[in-house]
């Protein structure tokens, strides 16, 4: 084991696959020279040189659809989004042609393309740069949808994703770049698709993904020294495809559910997973499922304001005492 | 609190300007001489005479192929859209024959021309358009996705200008993987508004990427002539990149052969971008919908028909070589209607896929589960 | 009242808003001269002039942004989009700009713009063309959707549609551009976020809207007529804002909930209602809330294996009578 | 089934080509005759004394605002992005300076100077980055997303690019409500790769809508220099949709208000639009966050500083004319930096929105409720 962050863990991940596999290329806005608009890609370039990793004009469009392009001849390629709130302005390469082109073709054309990026609030950055498109494009079938919470998910599911044969869409968080976390050593995988129960409770089960993870984890401590409620924290880990079997089996258990998540309510994974959970596993509920999602607005600016917008773990806190009430 | 979206009611309107039909007139921005008669350029000179018939050949096939696809969906046998292609099949057939083993082509919806170009079997074409499982797509993809990776055509694609980029990704590939090889990029005239047009033509000048940026202009984009979408000339565009363009008339096959071998061979040996601009005409309406009678007149139509036909033209000039005889054309001719005609014979005994087909093809693992590394639900309900 | 097709009654509320305000414009692909690619708009050139009814070139985030763009200063624009599948390449123009522009100046522009046209599946134009985006639209706060089932809706909504001051999304349906309604005559107006009880019932509540709920209706005849169920239908007709209170009066009333839309599954407007609904009425439920949506896939073209693939009146009668089991 | 994706290794990779920093070299599409002497030009021969000091005088008040937020940011009071305009101040001065009544500006999120150059406020714009309640966007839009519109300012756009069709809006407006008016729409020399530009420029040069396109060249976005970025000359591109195009030296006031009233005349007059592109710099980092030391040297900054910087140079032109003395530009200097000081205090003292605000300013109807006509939920949890 060693204690990395996971800026560090996605960076491992990368020059590991690039070792390993000479098609593998990486792709964005200021990877290379520039070290990575939040340095995660620094190193790469004097590693590996320009013609893997290659820093690309303010073209979302036109360098992602590049990317699927190549990676139909065999190419690897790793995209960063500088953010992924970016995608809205490559939004038909990402989910018409990287998503349909298998189906289209009748199978014929695979794209082993990863896409990858923040994709968080919580840093002041507004409306247009704190988008959280995980339900967005988990909506499309042929897609992987990844959002990793620590260091070493970061690291294993990443590896995978880019040995994976289907576009696979990886959402980073720049507040969790500088956590550190334990990573094994040596190589290290993860299988997308596999939740993790982050905390083991019989009270309340939290279904929750990404930095929420923290949040929850947070707001658990309290709840078991505080208010005696032992609640258990899966972690989704992949969005797509989707580990429902183990939510269930804690559904089983605590018979109540709160989701928690960084999204906007509207059509969110919340929606989805409440939707499965109680077609699923209604005669294990004790209750209605709640869910503690952004308040649904644009993404405020205001520092102080931000965070109350956001799922922290006071508000999981609280979110939690009602689902058990 | 700013009230402007409440502003008073406008007084005048504003008048958009007037606009006219363009034609491309020829212009190239390479300095290469043109030679004055493209059967001379020597990239047509070296055509044996078989290799010309075969020209020939897969042009009226195209044109047949899809004569007989139109029957077909006017007897309901098929969904969706049909965008012929007859009127434009020098173009296809002109570049698509200068494809060497690390050539590549993708296009747009008006895909069948490419498709017999390269080299697929009117079988699967028909038995696409159909919906059959036999289908070149297996019938999930219809008459705009037409692929054929195994011959280097990567489609067939909807969504206007989208496929550019793929071209360029295309192209971006085979220069990493060191080969020699380019990849021609097709769009018709309406496309090169998009968005993703400009950035991949960047990308491609600034990387030096072996993509060709071909424009069939047909002078519309549905009932939009070119002078109403378009400001400028489009394939000079290409200077605003320092990137090489040309035009070429694309009625005569010798003439997009001649053109696009120069603009290859700077791909092939300089890994040179450049844009492309076909003059061409489409005589159908843009789909089989299209009643086609709001935007042209019969008139330009039948002034294409009868003196700007790619395959009259090619016909003449191969009867005037001594290359064909009237009777080898009309054999040829005979032999791509019963090609056509067995076809849609294919097409009509082959099954429909089966709702269980619907979530095949969706994802690489689930068709491979022997292989799959992920676990979880793929799927939901 | 008169009986016209869904398409005329778009149409006439096109035109009545034309007529109303100078400064309602039209603009979109061949909206003018080629009189719509499905013939919405025929008629409207020739009545309004070329400065009111204004042909595009193929650029939808181009013209479409400067729609939104003009909205600032008050012109209203009514967009129209060949198809809504189209929003792909616009999403960035119509998901950051209209939706936040007034979040982010704190509410001193505001964006008085519709965009309309065709959202549906069934017409055979395969997996780029069949998109249903109402979950993706709907799921950002700041901008309103719309999905009219009958010409009488289509037009009343329209209208208020171009009135209302915030951006309004309106999706069509291909398929219905032909269906025929009584529509009253006269100035008709339909609020927005109204839902619609299309039939009264007392053992299901199907809460759907588009296309679906014709499907609705005609499996609820059925279900009467074989099977003795009486089935209740609630058409939203619109996504954003939601008329929640009538789907939960129905549901108080029936106690079980089938919700049918034509929708990719993961995280669509069923995923959000299935939420809300055993939220907000969990005790009144006597089984899980079931759900019919389009079979997970891209959209097949095959003519006959794509009607299986969308919601039909058969496909609602079986998933009817699980639900009620 | 093809296995593409699965083709060998390469064993060759491609060489990108090498790149060197390039500088505008000032070029025009117009005829029009230059003059030698921008000083000259009537657009600035004739401004009075005092309007001259007013121009010199936004300049120096951007410049110190911006000094003092960072500090205020690098104290902690400000979150998010700061990018700094240092340096660049003579453009948004010198195009804003020449609004009237009808004409519209709207920017990248480099906006805090055109935001000083329309006439805004310093404590509202201060107190928006400390995201306060008493900001110019209610603290809802921070640094990025500043607007005005009752001064014709619509922002403060933070996707790169996405604010370009916004302007061509604009001009649309100004066109369709029959007003004498331009729109001036800004972007950085990286911002021309994004698609929405090109679909713009098409736009605007084929309905001819009133409005400029202004390139502000500072050679960089972020980390990556033009040469990196972008294939050809960014003003020239206008050639491909036949449209009138500039380029100016943006150190110079004067010759940023003759360059740029030229274009505006051709605006208003003839509905022309435009590409103008500006040469300037920044001093600072991309943004606050920015190292600024992977992409640039030391010295080519200090070049700028010192021989280039549009404060200074303006300051000794005006002395010069006599206009100014060094104890007036001392004073103004002073006012400036008290003014800042001022703003930052205000903002310090003002509220923070509150958790209630945050639902707030998203509907027009949720804001109106009397006025509401739609019902139904329109938040959700
Ligand atoms: C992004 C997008 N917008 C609109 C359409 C609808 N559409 C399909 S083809 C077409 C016209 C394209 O014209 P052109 O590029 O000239 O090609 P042609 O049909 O002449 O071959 C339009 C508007 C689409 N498929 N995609
Ligand atoms: C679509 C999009 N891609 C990437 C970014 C991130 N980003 C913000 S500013 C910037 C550089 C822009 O450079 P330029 O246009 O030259 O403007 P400058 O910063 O020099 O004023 C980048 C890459 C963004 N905001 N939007
Ligand atoms: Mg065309
Ligand atoms: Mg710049």
């Amino acid at each position: 084991m060693s204690l990395i962050t996971y800026r560090e863990a996605i960076r491992h991940a990368l020059a590991e696959e690039l070792e390993r596999d000479a098609n593998v290329v990486v792709l964005g806005e200021e990877v290379g020279q520039f070290h990575g608009a939040y340095k995660v890609t620094e190193g790469l370039l004097a590693k590996f040189g320009p013609n893997r990793i290659v820093d690309t004009p303010i073209s979302e469009a036109g360098f992602i659809g590049m990317g699927i392009g190549a990676s139909m001849l065999g190419v690897r390629p790793v995209m960063e989004l500088m953010f992924w709130s970016f995608y809205s302005v490559a939004f038909d390469q990402i989910l018409n042609n990287a998503a349909n082109v298998r189906y289209m073709s009748g199978g014929q054309i695979c794209c082993p393309i990863v896409i990858r990026g923040p994709a968080n609030g919580g840093t002041n950055v507004g409306a247009t740069h704190s988008h959280t498109p995980e339900n967005v494009l988990a909506n499309h079938p042929g897609v992987k949808v990844v959002v990793p919470a620590t260091a070493a998910d970061a690291k294993g599911l990443l590896k995978s994703a880019i040995r994976d044969n289907d576009p696979v869409f990886f959402l980073e968080n720049t507040i969790l770049y500088g956590e550190k976390g334990e990573v094994p050593e040596g190589e290290h995988l993860i299988p997308l698709g596999k939740a993790d129960v982050k905390r083991v409770g019989t009270d309340l089960t939290i279904v929750t993904y990404g930095r929420c993870v923290l949040h929850s984890l947070a707001a658990a401590a309290i709840l078991e020294k505080e208010h005696d409620i032992s609640v258990e924290v899966v972690d989704l880990r992949t969005i797509r495809p989707l580990d429902i079997d183990t939510v269930l089996a804690s559904v089983k258990k605590t018979n109540r559910v709160l989701i928690v998540e960084e999204q906007k309510p509207f059509a969110s994974v919340g929606s989805q997973l409440a939707f499965m959970i109680q077609r699923e596993a209604f005669d294990d509920l004790d209750g209605p499922i709640h869910r503690l999602a952004t308040i649904d607005a644009p993404a405020i600016y205001s520092p102080p304001v931000e965070v109350e917008q956001l799922p922290n773990p006071q508000r999981v806190l609280k979110a939690a005492l009602e689902a058990v009430k | 609190m700013n009230r402007a979206c409440f502003r008073a009611l406008p007084t005048k309107t504003f008048p958009l300007p007037t606009f006219k039909r363009l034609t491309v007139t020829k212009k190239t921005s390479t300095t290469a001489e043109k030679p004055v008669n493209f059967a001379q350029a020597p990239i047509n000179a070296a055509l044996t005479a078989a290799q010309k018939v075969d020209l020939f050949r897969t042009m009226v096939r195209i044109r047949r192929f899809e004569e007989r696809s139109l029957r077909a969906y006017q007897g309901k046998k098929i969904g969706g859209f049909l965008h012929l292609y007859i009127g434009q099949e020098a173009v296809a057939v002109g570049c698509c024959s200068l494809m060497g083993k690390d050539d590549h082509v993708i296009t747009a919806y008006r895909d069948h021309g490419h498709a017999i170009a390269v080299g697929m079997e009117l079988n699967p074409l028909m038995a696409e358009l159909y919906g059959k499982a036999t289908g070149c797509s297996k019938g999930k993809g219809g008459s705009m996705h037409y692929f054929a990776p195994d011959k280097n055509y990567w489609g067939g694609h909807g969504i206007v200008g989208g496929q550019i980029p793929l071209g360029a990704g295309l192209a971006y590939a085979v220069k990493y993987q060191g080969k020699k090889g380019a990849a021609m990029a097709f769009m018709g005239d309406g496309a090169v508004n998009q968005g993703a047009v400009h950035e991949a033509y960047n990308l491609a000048a600034l990387w030096k990427l072996p993509v060709i940026f071909v424009i069939e202009n047909n002078g519309y984009s549905m009932g939009t002539s070119q002078a109403r979408s378009s400001a400028g000339t489009l394939a000079k565009r290409a200077e605003g990149y320092d990137m090489a363009w040309g035009q070429c008339n694309g009625a005569d096959v010798y003439e997009v052969r001649a053109t696009m071998d120069r603009f290859l061979k700077l791909a092939h040996e300089k890994h040179e971008p450049a844009i492309v601009e076909i003059d061409t005409y489409r005589y159908r309406g843009h789909s089989v919908a299209d009643p086609d009678n709001t935007y042209r007149t019969k008139a330009e139509i039948e002034e294409y028909r009868n003196n700007k036909d790619p395959i009259q033209l090619f016909q003449k000039t191969l009867l005037a070589e001594g290359v064909l005889t009237e009777a080898t054309a009309a054999k040829i001719d005979e032999e791509a209607r019963a090609e056509s005609d067995h076809a849609a014979d294919f097409a009509e005994a082959s099954p429909f896929p089966t709702a269980a087909d619907i979530q095949t093809d969706v994802y690489w693992e689930a068709d491979h589960p022997a292989e799959r590394k992920s676990q979880g639900r793929l799927f939901f309900e």
